[in-house]
Parts: C-alpha cells; sequence; structure tokens
C-alpha cells in the first residue's frame, strides 16, 4: 500500500505538466489541473511517508529493470521519508503560487514548459529518495539536473539566466561524474549495484577515505557546500521565485540526502570524517551568511542563506558521523535529528521566503532591495509571512528553525561528555560556530526585511506596489503555518527523527530511545516556554492598550531635519557595512567610488557589486586561462596537410618504438 | 517551593531598574554631583506609562509589536535564569540556548521597529546593534559551554547551581577568563560604555538609544523596561558565577545575591565613568578579543 | 542474404550513376535503405551461416554496427530526400550513387571475416566518400576531401602492410596460412609473435586513422566541418564505428597470439589521447560542425579505452557502438539543419536556433546531452558500464581522466552548443525556405526518440547480443 | 640468377633515395616508373617452383602495366597540363631528406634482422627494402608541398607495400596482389581527379594553398 502510493506520487508528479499541455487551448483550467495533479501527487508521496516515520516497516520494491546493473529497486525507509516530506509538499506549493505567479493564460507556451519541467523534477527528486539501485538513483538525479537547468531557463532570453542555468549545468554534471566514480566504485567491489547489497562498507584506510571523499565532493557540490556552492546564488536567483523556492528549498537537500544515505553504507565512519563535515559545515554556514550580508539582490541573498543552512544541516550530520565513530547514541540522535529537522525546516522557511520574494518582485519589478522599501503598507499579508520566514530562518524561538538548531546545539554539547583528552570534543566548537551564524543570519534578514518592506518605498514602483492575489498568499501562509506548528510542537517530531538515526545509523532504535526521551523532554519545555512566551506578548500588548493617554501621529524624527525623504533612509549596504568590513578579506566586493572634491562638490557616488569569490574570481578565471591555452595549442595545428601525414607517421613510428625496440 | 518562585518572579520583575538607578549614582558620585534618586527609573516608567505616544505616520504595526515583543522575550528569558541559591522556574537540558535566542530576538524586534520608522539614523543605531550583537554572541556561548564543561551540566540552572563550588576550586583560571569575558559581552549587549554611551546626546555616536529614537510613552517604557531586565539578567550570571557557590545559608544566599547585583552596577558604573567610549571601529576588536579570550578558556577544559 | 544486400546495394549505386533523372534519384537511397534494414531483420530473425567458404559470415559483433548504421542509413537516406530537393541546382548523381556504394562497403566491412576482404571493403568506404564529402564543389570542400583522401590513404597503405605482416606471422610452417580470422585465432599461440605485434601496431595505425583517433584524426574536423550533414552523420555514426570493428577484429587475433597487453596499453593511451585531444580542441570551439568531429574523436577515444580496458567495458564498447551511431546522427542531421538555415556554422553568426528552427534547435541540444552521457539518453548506460570496467579492473588512473576529460569536453561542447541554440537570432544571416521540414527534421527526431527508448528500456535481445560480442573479444 | 635478385632490390633500393633527392618531377616519375619495372621483374624472379605460374605473370604484368606505364604516363599529363617542372622548396630540403631516406634503410636493415621471417627460403633483401621503401614513400608525402610530389610519395610507399606483398604470393597470392592493385588504381586514380580538380580551384597544385581549413 504504502509502495503503491510512493510510485503513484512519483509518476504523477513526472506527468503532472501535461494536462496544461493537452489543454493547450483552455490554459486556466490546464494550469490548475496541473497543480491539482501535483497536489494529488504530493498527498499520496506524504501518506505513504507518514506511516513510515510512524513506525511501519519501510516499504521494499524489487523489479528488474533491462539495463546492465541497474534494477528498478524502491525503498521508503524513516531516512528517505525524512525528505520525501518537504520534496514533495514545497513544489505541490509552489505549483499552487504558480498559478498566479507563472500563468500559462497570459506565458503560454513557457509556461506549460514549465510546468513539465517542475513536474518532472518532483518526479525525479522523489525517485532519487526512493532508489534503492545506484544506477536508478543516478538515472533520477541526472534527469533532476537536467529539469533544473531548463527550470532555470524558464525565461530563456534572459542573458544572466543563460549565464546561471550554464553554470548549474555544469556543475551538476560534473558533480555527478565524482558520485559515477563512487558508485562505480563500491558497485563493483561488491558486484551489485543495489543498495541493500552495500552495507557495511570498510571505512579503515585511506582508500575508503577517498572514496568517501569522492561522494563527499559529489553530494557536496548538489548540496552547495563552500567551496561548491558557487553555482547556487546565480540559479536561484534567475529563475522563477517558485522555482527558486523548490531549488533551493529541496532541490539541494537532495545533496545532503546523499551524503547521509552514502555516509551510511559505511561500517563505522572514521571521526575525522565527521570533523571533514563539521568544518566544511561551519565554513559554509558563516561565509554563506557573510556572503548574504553583502547582496543587494533579494534572492541572490536569500540564495545564500541556503549556503548558510546547509552548513548547518552539515554541522549536524558531522555530530552524527562523530557519534557514530565514538559509539555515542545521544550524539548520533541529536546531530542527526537536529539535521534532518532543519532539511525539512529550511526546506519550508526558505521556500517561503523565495515565495515572498517573487511576490515582492511581481509587485515592484525588482529584485534589488535597495529599490525596495515600505512595501508592508500596500502588501501586508506578503510582509506579514515574509517576517515569520525571516524570524525562522533567523533561528529565533518560538518557530522552527530554533527547534533544528537548538538540537544541533545540543548535540555538540554532547561533545563534552568525552572522556578528557578526546580531540572530537572539540566538536563543542559548533555551538559558538551556530551562534555566530544566527546572529549574522538575524542581522541580515533584519536588513533585507527592514529593507524591504519598512520605511519609506525608495522608488516609484515600489511605491505602486499592491499585494498578491490569493493563489500566491495561500502557499505561503500554510508554510508559515508549519514553521509555526514545528516550532510549537517540536517534540511531536523527535520519534520520527529517531526512526530515521536508526535506520540511517544502522543502531538498534531501543539505544537512541534514551536521548530521545530526554531531548523529547526537554522539547516539551521548549513548547512551554513558546506558550508563555506568546501569552506574555499577548498580554502585554493589551497591557499596552490599557496604558498612556492616546496616540498621535508625526513625522519620523530626524534629529531636527524636517523634511526627510527616503533617499536619506538607510540603505541596506549601509546596514551591513560593518559586518562586511569585518568579512572583507573573503568578500572581495567591487568598490566604485567616486569621492566629492572641492570645496563645492558637485557629485559623489560610492558603490559596491559583491563578487562570488568562489565562481567570479577562481573558475571563471582558471577556464579563461584554459581556453587561452587551448587556442594557443590549437594554432599549432595549422591546417597543413603535411603536417596531418606527419602525424600519422609519428604515431607509427613513436608506437613501433615504444613496444618493438624494446622485446 | 511557591515562596521561592515567587521571589524569583518578583526580583526579576522588581530590582532591575533600581540596578540602573545605582550605575546613574555611580556615576554622578565620581563626577562630583549627587545625581538622580535611586529609585528615577521606577518613576520614569511610571511617567511614561501615563504618556500619550505620538507614532510617525511612516511606521506599521511592526513599530508597535517591537517594544511589546522585546520586553516579552527578556521576561521569558528571565525564568530559565537561576536568581539566588536556587533552579530557575524552567529548567531543562539546553535551556541556555534558549535564552540566547529569546534575547536575540527581543534585538530582532526592537531592530525591525527601528527599521520601521524610515529614518536614517534609527536605521544605523539598528546596523550597529545587530552587527555587534553578532559579534558578541559567540562569547556569550563560548563562556556558557565553558560553564557547562566545568559543571558537566547543560542547563543554566545547573551550570549556576551547586556544581559550581567544585569547578572553581578545579578550573578557576578557565572560570575567570570567562567570567571577564561575560563581563565584556554584558557590557556591549546592554549598551554600556566603553561600547555605547547611555548618556550621549549625539545621535551618530549612540547606537541602542538612537535606535529608540521615535519611541514614545508606554512603548518608551516598555523599551528601558526591557533594557533594564536585561541588565538585570547578564548581571545575575555574573553574579552566580563568581559570587553563588560561596555563599550558603537560607536567606543569605538571597541576600548575598542582591547585594552582588547591586556590586555589579556599581562595577558597571565605575567603569563608566573612568573608561572613554570606544571608536566605533575598535568595537568589534574587544569583542572578538572577549571570543578569543574564552576559546582560550575552553581549551583549558578540554586540554 | 548477407551477399545480396551487399550485391543490391552496390548495384543500386551503380544504376544511380545511369538514372537519368536528377529529382527522382534521391528515391534509389529510399529503396537501398529500405532493402537494406529488410535483409538486415531478415538477419536477425534468421541468422545465416557463414558463406563464401567463410570470407563472409555476420557474428555479433558486426550485427551490433550493422544494424546500427543500417538504421542510421535509412534516416539519412529520408533526411537526404528532403536535402537534395533543396539542393535541387546540382547533380546529385555522383552524390547519391556514392552513398550507394558506401553502404554496399560498410556492409561488406561488416561481415568480412577475411581481413584481406575487410581492407579492400574499409579501401572501398574511402574512396566511395572522398567524391561525397566535395559534394559543395568549393575551394573548401575540396581541401577537406583532399585531406581526407591523402590521409586515409596514407592509414589505408598501412593498414595493408599490417595485413600483409599479418599473413606472413602465420606463413611459418604449420601456419594457418590464411588472414581468415577463425584461423588465425585458432592458430593464435603458433603465430609468429614479433610479426603480430608490429601487424598490430600497423593495423591500429591504420584502422585507427580511418576511425580518426587522436593523433591520427586530423581529417576529421575538416571533412566533417565541410561535407553535407547527412553525409557527416553516416561518416561519424557509420564508417568510424566499422573501422572501430575492424580495429576489434585485428584485437582478436592479436590477443589469441598473446600479445593481448601490448595492444590493450596501445589502445587505451591512444584512446586516452583521443579523449585529451577532443578536451583541448573544444575549448572556445567556434565551428560547430568541426566540434561535432571532435565529439567523434572522443567518443572513437571512449570506445578503443573500453577496448583497451577489456573485460566488462567490452560489451559497453558494443553498446556505446550503437548509442554512438544513433546519437551522432542526431547530431549532425540537426547540425546540418541549423548549418542551412543560418547559411553559417561559425557560432558569431548563428544564435538563436531554437527559435528559428523549433525543432532542429531542441535536437541539436538533446543530441548534446545524449552524446555526453546525460541520462535519460542510452550513452549514459555505456559511459558508465565502460567507467566501471576501468574501476573494477582497479585502473583508477585510467577512470580518473576518464572522467576528468568527459569533464571538459561536457564544458566546452556546452558552451558551443548553448551559443548556438539559445539567443535572439535576429541580425543572424537567414536564408529563407530552409526552415525545419518533415523530411529534415522527422529523422534526428526518431532517431533520438531512439536513443531515448534504448536508456529507458534496453531489449533483452540486444543486451545478449553485446555480450556475445563481448565474448568474441574477450573470450569469457 | 641470385645475383641478379640482389641487384634489384638494391636498385629499387637506390631509386627510392633517387626520388628523395631529384628536384625536377619528370626525372621523379621516371625514377618511380622505373622501380615499377623493377618490381615487376623481381615478381619474376622470386618465383619458385611452388609458385603458380599463372599468378606470378598476372602480378608482374599488372605491375608493370600499372605501376611502370599507366600510373607514370598519367603523372606526366599531369604535369604537362599543368605546366609544373619541379618541386619548389620542400618544407625538407634535398640533403636532409636524402640524409633521413639513409638513415631509414640502415634502420630498415638493422631491424629486419629483429624480425624472423617464418618462410626461410625468402629472400633476405625482400623485408628491409620494403621497409626502407615504405619509409621513403611516407617522407614524400610529409615533406612535400605539391599535390604531384604527395601522389608520388603515395606510389613509392605503395612500392614498398607491393615488395612486401610478394613475400606472401607464394600461399596468397589472389587477395593480396588483387589488393594492392586495387588500392593502387582507385587511389591515385581518385587522387588524380582531386588533383585536376584542386589545380582548377586554387590555379595551383601548392597544397600549402590548402590550409583554410583550422581552428
Amino acid at each position: 500500500m504504502t509502495g503503491a502510493l510512493a510510485i503513484a506520487a512519483v509518476v504523477l508528479a513526472s506527468a503532472s505538466g501535461l494536462p496544461g499541455l493537452a489543454l493547450w487551448r483552455r490554459p486556466v483550467l490546464g494550469q490548475r489541473l496541473s497543480a491539482g495533479v501535483l497536489c494529488l501527487a504530493a498527498a499520496l508521496g506524504i501518506a505513504a511517508a507518514i506511516p513510515v516515520l510512524a513506525g511501519a516497516t519501510p516499504f521494499v520494491l524489487h523489479l528488474p529493470w533491462h539495463q546492465p546493473n541497474a534494477s528498478l529497486s524502491l525503498r521508503l525507509d524513516p531516512l528517505s521519508a525524512i525528505f520525501l516530506v518537504p520534496v514533495l509538499l514545497v513544489p505541490a506549493l509552489g505549483s499552487i503560487y504558480g498559478l498566479a505567479y507563472f500563468p500559462q493564460e497570459g506565458l503560454g507556451a513557457r509556461a506549460v514548459r514549465l510546468q513539465l519541467w517542475y513536474g518532472l523534477v518532483t518526479g525525479s527528486m522523489a525517485l532519487v529518495l526512493l532508489s534503492d539501485n545506484a544506477l536508478l538513483f543516478l538515472f533520477a538525479w541526472e534527469v533532476m539536473a537536467i529539469c533544473g537547468f531548463f527550470l532555470v531557463l524558464a525565461d530563456p532570453d534572459r542573458k544572466d539566466a543563460q549565464r546561471a542555468a550554464w553554470v548549474y549545468l555544469v556543475a551538476a554534471h560534473v558533480g555527478t561524474f565524482a558520485i559515477f566514480a563512487f558508485f562505480s566504485i563500491v558497485g563493483s567491489a561488491r558486484g551489485t549495484f543495489d543498495f541493500s547489497g552495500w552495507q557495511h562498507l570498510g571505512s579503515t584506510g585511506a582508500a575508503a577515505s577517498w572514496l568517501w571523499a569522492l561522494a563527499l565532493v559529489g553530494f557536496g557540490l548538489k548540496a552547495g557546500l563552500v567551496p561548491l556552492h558557487f553555482w547556487l546564488p546565480g540559479a536561484h536567483a534567475a529563475a522563477p521565485s517558485h522555482v527558486s523556492a523548490l531549488m533551493s528549498g529541496v532541490l539541494l537537500k537532495t545533496g545532503v540526502y546523499g551524503m547521509l544515505r552514502a555516509t551510511g553504507f559505511f561500517e563505522s565512519p572514521p571521526a575525522s570524517w565527521g570533523v571533514a563535515l563539521l568544518v566544511l559545515g561551519g565554513a559554509s554556514g558563516v561565509l554563506g551568511v557573510a556572503f548574504a550580508l553583502a547582496q543587494h539582490d533579494l534572492k541572490r541573498l536569500l540564495a545564500y542563506h541556503s549556503v548558510e543552512n546547509i552548513g548547518i544541516i552539515t554541522m549536524g550530520a558531522g555530530l552524527a558521523v562523530l557519534g557514530r565513530a565514538r559509539g555515542e547514541p545521544a550524539l548520533v540522535l541529536l546531530g542527526f535529528g537536529g539535521a534532518a529537522l532543519h532539511v525539512v525546516n529550511h526546506a519550508l522557511f526558505k521556500s517561503l521566503l523565495f515565495l515572498g520574494a517573487g511576490s515582492v518582485q511581481r509587485a515592484a519589478r525588482t529584485r534589488d532591495i535597495e529599490r525596495l522599501g515600505g512595501l508592508s503598507r500596500a502588501m501586508p499579508w506578503t510582509a506579514g509571512l515574509f517576517l515569520v520566514g525571516a524570524a525562522a530562518i533567523s533561528g529565533l524561538p518560538p518557530l522552527n528553525g530554533f527547534v533544528s538548531e537548538w538540537l544541533v546545539v545540543m548535540g555538540s554539547l554532547r561533545a563534552l561528555e568525552l572522556p578528557a583528552g578526546d580531540r572530537a570534543s572539540f566538536a563543542v566548537l559548533v555551538v559558538p560556530a551556530l551562534a555566530l551564524v544566527g546572529a549574522l543570519a538575524a542581522a541580515c534578514f533584519a536588513k533585507v526585511h527592514g529593507t524591504v518592506f519598512l520605511g519609506h518605498p525608495r522608488t516609484d514602483e515600489a511605491a505602486a506596489a499592491h499585494e498578491s492575489p490569493r493563489f500566491m498568499l495561500v502557499p505561503m501562509g500554510v508554510l508559515a503555518a508549519a514553521c509555526v506548528a514545528i516550532g510549537a510542537l517540536p517534540a511531536l517530531f523527535l520519534p520520527a527523527l529517531a526512526r530515521g538515526a536508526a535506520s540511517w545509523s544502522g543502531l538498534p532504535l531501543s539505544d537512541l530511545a534514551a536521548p530521545a526521551a530526554a531531548a523529547s523532554a526537554s522539547a516539551g519545555l521548549v513548547s512551554g516556554l513558546a506558550v508563555l512566551l506568546v501569552a506574555l506578548v499577548a498580554s502585554l500588548a493589551f497591557l499596552r492598550r490599557r496604558v498612556g493617554a492616546g496616540a498621535a501621529a508625526g513625522e519620523t524624527w530626524s534629529c531636527g531635519y524636517g523634511y526627510p525623504t527616503a533617499r536619506m533612509e538607510y540603505t541596506g549596504s549601509s546596514f551591513a557595512q560593518i559586518l562586511n568590513q569585518g568579512f572583507r578579506r573573503v568578500l572581495f566586493p567591487r568598490v566604485r567610488f567616486q569621492p566629492p572634491r572641492g570645496p563645492f562638490p558637485t557629485s559623489a557616488r560610492f558603490s559596491t557589486e559583491p563578487r562570488e569569490a568562489v565562481l567570479d574570481l577562481t573558475i571563471l578565471p582558471g577556464i579563461r586561462g584554459y581556453v587561452a591555452a587551448a587556442s594557443r595549442v590549437r594554432g599549432l595545428l595549422a591546417g597543413r596537410v603535411h603536417f596531418y601525414a606527419l602525424l600519422v607517421l609519428a604515431t607509427l613510428v613513436f608506437i613501433l618504438a615504444w613496444r618493438l625496440l624494446w622485446w | 517551593m511557591i515562596l521561592r518562585a515567587l521571589f524569583q518572579i518578583g526580583i526579576l520583575l522588581l530590582l532591575p531598574p533600581l540596578l540602573l538607578g545605582v550605575v546613574t549614582r555611580v556615576k554622578a558620585i565620581v563626577a562630583g554631583r549627587r545625581g538622580p534618586p535611586l529609585l528615577q527609573g521606577y518613576y520614569d516608567l511610571a511617567r511614561l506609562l501615563r504618556k500619550g505616544s505620538v507614532y510617525s505616520r511612516t511606521t506599521t504595526w511592526v513599530f508597535r509589536a517591537g517594544p511589546v515583543v522585546g520586553l516579552a522575550a527578556v521576561a521569558t528569558a528571565g525564568t530559565m535564569l537561576p536568581a539566588a541559591g536556587q533552579p530557575a522556574i524552567f529548567s531543562f537540558a539546553g535551556d541556555f540556548v534558549l535564552f540566547a535566542y529569546l534575547l536575540a530576538l527581543a534585538r530582532f524586534a526592537t531592530a525591525l521597529a527601528a527599521l520601521d520608522t524610515g529614518s536614517a539614523f534609527e536605521g544605523m543605531g539598528a546596523a550597529r546593534e545587530v552587527s555587534f550583537a553578532s559579534m558578541a554572541e559567540p562569547a556569550l556561548f563560548l563562556c556558557l559551554v565553558v560553564l557547562a564543561r566545568a559543571t558537566g551540566s547543560l542547563s543554566l540552572s545547573g551550570m549556576l547551581g551547586p556544581g559550581l563550588a567544585t569547578a572553581w576550586s578545579g578550573a578557576a583560571p578557565a572560570l575567570l577568563l570567562s567570567a571577564i569575558a561575560l563581563f565584556v559581552v554584558a557590557l556591549a549587549e546592554n549598551s554600556r560604555i566603553p561600547v555605547d554611551d547611555p548618556g550621549t546626546h549625539l545621535e551618530l555616536t549612540m547606537i541602542h538609544e538612537v535606535m529608540v529614537l521615535d519611541h514614545s510613552g508606554p512603548d518608551l517604557a516598555f523599551i528601558l523596561y526591557g533594557a533594564s531586565i536585561k541588565f538585570f539578567l547578564f548581571g545575575a550570571l555574573l553574579v552566580r558565577l563568581v559570587l553563588d557557590p560561596r555563599v550558603q545559608g537560607i536567606w543569605g544566599a538571597e541576600a548575598a545575591f542582591v547585594g552582588g547585583l547591586v556590586g555589579f552596577a556599581v562595577l558597571v558604573g565605575l567603569v563608566e565613568s573612568f573608561m572613554a567610549r570606544l571608536r566605533l571601529t575598535r568595537v568589534p576588536q574587544m569583542l572578538v578579543g572577549a571570543s578569543v579570550l574564552s576559546v582560550f578558556a575552553l581549551v583549558l577544559l578540554l586540554r | 542474404m548477407i551477399l545480396l544486400i551487399i550485391l543490391v546495394s552496390f548495384v543500386l549505386g551503380a544504376s544511380a550513376f545511369a538514372w537519368p533523372d536528377n529529382r527522382t534519384r534521391p528515391r534509389l537511397l529510399l529503396v537501398g535503405a529500405a532493402i537494406h534494414l529488410a535483409g538486415v531483420v531478415s538477419l536477425w530473425i534468421h541468422p545465416e551461416g557463414p558463406v563464401l567458404s567463410g570470407y563472409l559470415f555476420l557474428d555479433a559483433a558486426g550485427k551490433v554496427v550493422l544494424s546500427t548504421s543500417s538504421v542510421l542509413f535509412v534516416a539519412s537516406a529520408i533526411y537526404a530526400q528532403g536535402y537534395l530537393r533543396r539542393r535541387d541546382d546540382r547533380d546529385n548523381r555522383i552524390f547519391v550513387g556514392g552513398l550507394l556504394v558506401l553502404l554496399s562497403a560498410m556492409t561488406t566491412v561488416g561481415v568480412a571475416q577475411h581481413l584481406g576482404v575487410l581492407w579492400v571493403a574499409v579501401e572501398l568506404t574511402t574512396l566511395a566518400t572522398a567524391p561525397l564529402i566535395y559534394f559543395n564543389h568549393n575551394a573548401r570542400s575540396l581541401e577537406a576531401a583532399w585531406k581526407y583522401l591523402l590521409v586515409s590513404s596514407l592509414g589505408i597503405a598501412l593498414a595493408l602492410l599490417g595485413t600483409f605482416f599479418l599473413a606472413l606471422s602465420g606463413a611459418g610452417p604449420g601456419g594457418p596460412k590464411s588472414l581468415l580470422l577463425d584461423d588465425l585465432i585458432r592458430a593464435g599461440p603458433e603465430l609468429s609473435r614479433p610479426w603480430v605485434r608490429t601487424a598490430f601496431v600497423f593495423l591500429l595505425v591504420g584502422y585507427g586513422t580511418k576511425m580518426g583517433l587522436a593523433p591520427l584524426h586530423s581529417w576529421k574536423p575538416d571533412a566533417y566541418g565541410e561535407a553535407p550533414g547527412l553525409l557527416g552523420a553516416l561518416m561519424a555514426g557509420g564508417i568510424t564505428n566499422f573501422a572501430f570493428l575492424s580495429v576489434v577484429r585485428v584485437f582478436q587475433v592479436t590477443r589469441a597470439a598473446g600479445e593481448g597487453a601490448f595492444a590493450s596499453d596501445a589502445l587505451l593511451a591512444l584512446g586516452l589521447l583521443s579523449m585529451a585531444l577532443a578536451a583541448v580542441f573544444m575549448a572556445g570551439q567556434r565551428d560547430f560542425k568541426r566540434m561535432l568531429a571532435y565529439s567523434s574523436v572522443e567518443h572513437m577515444g571512449i570506445l578503443a579505452v573500453a577496448l583497451g580496458l577489456g573485460g566488462t567495458a567490452v560489451g559497453g564498447a558494443f553498446y556505446h557502438v550503437v548509442n554512438n551511431g544513433l546519437s551522432k546522427g542526431v547530431l549532425f542531421l540537426a547540425a546540418g539543419n541549423i548549418h542551412r538555415a543560418y547559411g553559417s556554422k561559425r557560432t558569431d553568426e548563428v544564435r538563436g536556433a531554437i527559435r528559428r528552427l523549433p525543432v532542429s534547435g531542441p535536437l541539436f541540444l538533446a543530441g548534446f546531452l545524449a552524446v555526453t552521457g546525460t541520462p535519460p539518453f542510452s550513452p549514459f548506460w555505456s559511459e558508465f558500464i565502460i567507467l566501471n570496467g576501468a574501476f573494477s579492473t582497479g585502473r583508477w588512473v585510467v577512470g580518473a581522466f576518464f572522467l576528468l576529460f568527459l569533464a571538459v569536453i561536457f564544458i566546452g561542447m556546452g558552451a558551443t552548443v548553448l551559443h548556438v541554440v539559445q539567443g535572439d537570432d535576429r541580425g543572424t544571416p537567414a536564408r529563407p525556405g530552409f526552415g525545419d521540414g518533415w523530411l529534415t527534421a522527422g529523422p534526428p527526431l526518431v532517431l533520438l526518440l531512439l536513443v531515448l527508448a534504448l536508456g529507458l528500456w534496453l531489449p533483452r535481445a540486444l543486451q545478449g547480443l553485446f555480450a556475445a560480442a563481448a565474448h568474441l573479444v574477450t573470450g569469457a | 640468377m641470385r645475383s641478379w635478385t640482389d641487384m634489384a632490390f638494391i636498385l629499387v633500393v637506390v631509386l627510392d633515395l633517387f626520388v628523395l633527392a631529384s628536384s625536377r618531377l619528370g626525372a621523379a616519375i621516371r625514377a618511380v616508373a622505373l622501380q615499377g619495372a623493377l618490381l615487376s621483374l623481381l615478381a619474376l624472379l622470386l618465383a619458385s617452383s611452388g609458385h603458380n605460374m599463372g599468378h606470378v605473370l598476372l602480378v608482374a604484368g599488372g605491375a608493370l602495366a600499372i605501376k611502370a606505364i599507366l600510373i607514370p604516363w598519367l603523372m606526366f599529363r599531369a604535369i604537362r597540363e599543368m605546366a609544373i617542372r619541379r618541386e619548389m622548396e620542400p618544407l625538407v630540403g634535398y640533403v636532409p631528406s636524402m640524409i633521413l631516406g639513409g638513415v631509414g634503410v640502415v634502420l630498415a636493415f638493422a631491424f629486419s634482422r629483429g624480425l624472423p621471417l617464418p618462410t626461410p627460403e625468402m629472400h633476405p633483401f625482400l623485408v628491409p627494402t620494403a621497409l626502407a621503401t615504405v619509409w621513403t614513400g611516407l617522407l614524400l608525402v610529409v615533406s612535400r608541398r605539391k599535390a604531384v610530389t604527395q601522389v608520388l610519395g603515395f606510389l613509392v610507399l605503395e612500392n614498398g607495400v607491393f615488395v612486401f606483398g610478394l613475400l606472401l604470393t607464394g600461399f596468397m597470392p589472389v587477395m593480396v596482389e588483387a589488393g594492392v592493385l586495387l588500392d593502387l588504381l582507385a587511389a591515385v586514380f581518385v587522387m588524380g581527379i582531386v588533383m585536376f580538380q584542386i589545380n582548377r580551384e586554387f590555379s595551383s597544385l601548392d597544397t600549402d594553398a590548402m590550409s583554410s581549413l583550422k581552428d
């Protein structure tokens, strides 16, 4: 039954673009049907995942497939199920959002194409999670990557979209090669390509570490770990917003899933792998948010926050690996639980934020936050829902982001209980790293929300903005509600996380029960305090209405200046300036500064443009250098037929000399 | 039991404005003035609560929610902090994370309220507040981790509880280092000199004060009250860390706690009197320095 | 049946020269293609034993290549109807006749079990192709034809010498004194090893030139760049595959004689060199047809690597022969359409092909994805098998370089392809009347669907065929 | 008898060197024609009792007709019509070409000792002569600019292959000789056609004019 539901979800989701294509002439109906099919697929898939998360036996299916080494093997275990829920939920909500945001009625073929890829990417993501065969996994993985390419290219004439899509495609394809190698090596060592035959891989020795590093690179590239994140900001910014929500919210998570799955194959991963994950995660967390702070483009900024959150997730995963290396169930539970819950949470609030960004972009026709402002008057719902997402991603209680970060922190504190002298106890440094990341994220989202929604509109477009239609608001509302629900009742989700941790680590569930119960008790108090906080806010708000002597309206106090204009507002760049200054060694911003000169300066300007340190400063110059070198090599073959003949002669002589002289 | 809980809530809600009064009085005495009465803070609050308020036409509900959420968050955080010689009202493993994040929530709400006015000055204040806070945050957490390591407990009540006495005998250098770091963090978080000057009248140099320029009447009262509670919280943290383990007795602990808090206020007042405000660009150095100190403390323990 | 196929194509080719009407002559291609396909299908259903005292026999390896080429030829023949109708101005006598003779010669290569016959047939393919390259009758195509002819003839002459060496190796007392594959393989260790080794070098260089392995590939970009799209498809997807088959035949003998290790090393070296060369020459390539030529060099390299790796990779090689043949068909036919619609094949003049050619543009893109081993297209599978062959035999370095080159090639090729298909086609040279038509856009579309279908579901019969073909080579 | 054969082989090698050194096209073509005639003679000389005389005659006659008469005649016609007399500035000069050719001859004689002949009754000069001639042909193709000279080089190359083929006439006459003759005939024939086209298109047979196709 579970299996049938899961398979139906994959098939329906993959085919969900077809109604839009079939009902070409009735665009409204067609698109609604498409969205409906996708929502149905999501409902079925989630219905399949929930029993597994609640303790039902995992669903396993093994069918032959007429390709060498491949089989249509599916498995829905708790690890897959945890990922499956957001992977289906977010696209389904996105498709509803798309009804108004990317209407087939107005956009015609572009929307139809988008829906086809959108459905297919959802189906292939679900298939990635369900695959129990390496080749089926790779197959779904690459289809997913290709779909992503076409999704980013939804507006094929835009240069930035072309570039971003291309960079994305290259990153996805090259990353796949690392996975290719990983699967190939493991598969040929094990003689089977079914994951079920890949358990208990030996993990000692340098060879195992190199092997694992292959998986780390391949999946880390998809997940966007620093320094492999370079493709991500461009792609997520260029895509339409519900696509960005899908890519940033859930597509990245397939990388996390792969990383977890691959690590899970190994018998007992050494502590060094955990440390590697912690370091990479910490770097991603801090640098991701540092890059984000410097951005002016709302969606690029959000994309960099995905790097940050992937960092948090990776830190959790690192703790879990450390826990397995040291045989500490509490570390495994809290690390894995934090990572997995953050996967879900990030999917929720990041999608919410991207949908909000899309709403803003649609209303004000720009993504540049310096050209926005004061939108909360015109679009109160969008502003309010965006604020929920902003608070959640900053890890503020009582929302869901806090809960998962809290679990990761709790996990790393468990490292303190390791015996004295165990270097693994330095994993506790995750705590300050997370604190820094959380505080920086809060700073960044204060900047974003303040600059975009609060204050005065900075341009006429921003002033003329209007609220988005209901089809766009309802999905955001659902996501916000989910953020609140998880934040309020974290204890509810711990059993499922414990099952996931058990299925990932191979530890018996009973070993994980004790730490899970402890965490659950604490989480209950977190809920209690959340209630207290809400109650306090409510009663203080009530009190606030009762005291005081009326209210008057006036101008903003500008230290005595009577005519403040929007141009005098603090900009987002100014807001982040102090922190950007602190991170200037990794940001490499391009600064254009024309200082005021003379006693009566006429014009002065100052602008900074953030650059992508890895892509713009490392990879692209490298590629340009390679192309230049390649064309120099090509120049050597000037097209002369003598030279062609000489090559033949030389090859003959060389091969003859190579072996014949040595017999 | 109930009595103690009441005492805790009472001390949390009633004591804070007094502490700020102590600081002001100390500064006045050092400067050779008489200064306002110790209870001036309470008078101010009472007066502000009766007044009307002016709202900029630019602002929205975010502006009005700021003080409410800020105060509620700080007060909620207070329930997790153990007052004198006893555990807090709410205590669980990892509560200090919630404690710190609730303070962050208060900051976030205040910063957004400031940005809601659209004023350049308040934006500037908000920017400085969140920037410096994000530099102080790792130091705060590191101090708490040091405590956790030293006492083997993961809740604030446990960290600052009976285990601390043995910890002082075993790991005094580390605890001392982290106490210093925590004091720096307390100064920064509460916008005291040398990070910020609460008494200044030049908006360009202000941090916290400039952020709340537009708040008036009861809103301002909420903010001031919240700020004083926050000051109290950091003071209580330090007092428990340094003083508490050495004091026994039924009510002796309470007396010592209150006395310690007053001492903390005096210390802050003295610092404010004898130090100049740092240039803004020097502030990050100080905060990073605090983090480095506490990392050092942690390494001492992990070694 | 084998003889019938060869003869019918040849006779049709000969009659094309005599056919008077320029407009109806291309239909001979359809007839030839249909008969050929029917013949191949009947050989699938009723396998035929050796004919002409064992000189001709369709074994598994030959069947793989021949079937692929038959399908490709049908597609090309249909495409030719549309293509030649638009090139009404030009006498297509030589073109049609040459194509049919080429088909006949290719078929002979596929079924030859005698290395002499094999050599004669390969020579014939060269001779039949050279005039076809010159179809456009301009200086550039002439230059390409000359280079093709000269370099190929050089290779062919070396191959002849190699064939003699091989014959000599078995000429000793008790030797087979024969060039029949079976005799040579059976004699195996009794062959004179130094002669076999020398023969292998000459034959590898000779047939390698025909395959276009680096650095023997030099004729390829010129010839593919100037030849009409459908000839490019037949060369890249047909002739080169048959050349590979010839190398396979030689390898079979060499291996039987106990020189397999040396032969494998040489194949690996040339194969990886071909991939590396493609990686260098595709970067920043501004001519999309030349780019396809380098892609062909790359894929011949992949085949050589697979053959050199041995073991399971050889089965992958035969799978890849099919995939390469079909996807090269897609790419060259689509590229031909784009070339004609713009009158240019330079990327600085061609962009926005998706807009101007709503079928061929996307096909070019899809063909690129297919040929670079992206699922759901079938080359993904064969490349994975070959890679797997590298890793499972512990050839880490080969596997690593294989992946590295694939990655660089993907980037280089993709940049060019995307430049061609994306963007705004306004302001680019236009040739009205050269849009997508059923006859020119349909065949590559069908080929792509075949590649897709194979990627989703590989029929058991084909799987068995690849295994049988690999068995011929590896004996396991 | 044996010394005649020796002489013929040596003459073939000397002609190789002569073609390499010759700047005059006419002389080179004549040399190649003479080489063809010598090959035809060698086919007869090497025939032993085991050979099928019919095949031997066919091979010898074919070689004489094609290599010594038909192709040289075609080449002469070509250079007459295109009015070319000499190879201008070869890529590799005449002296270096000769030296390279000499090195090739030495290597070929040294090298072929290592290749044991499966049929010991064969003449010891055969293999080195064949290799040296092949080498000469390759050198000519690589180092000469004119299309005609390249074709000439190709002819010399084929002559070398033919010499080698004489080894095999004993046991597989039909296939091999047919191969040689077919190849030569067809290749040179097609090349000749292309050559005329080149002359028409580029008004020269200088292949340097043909280097517009490059990356």
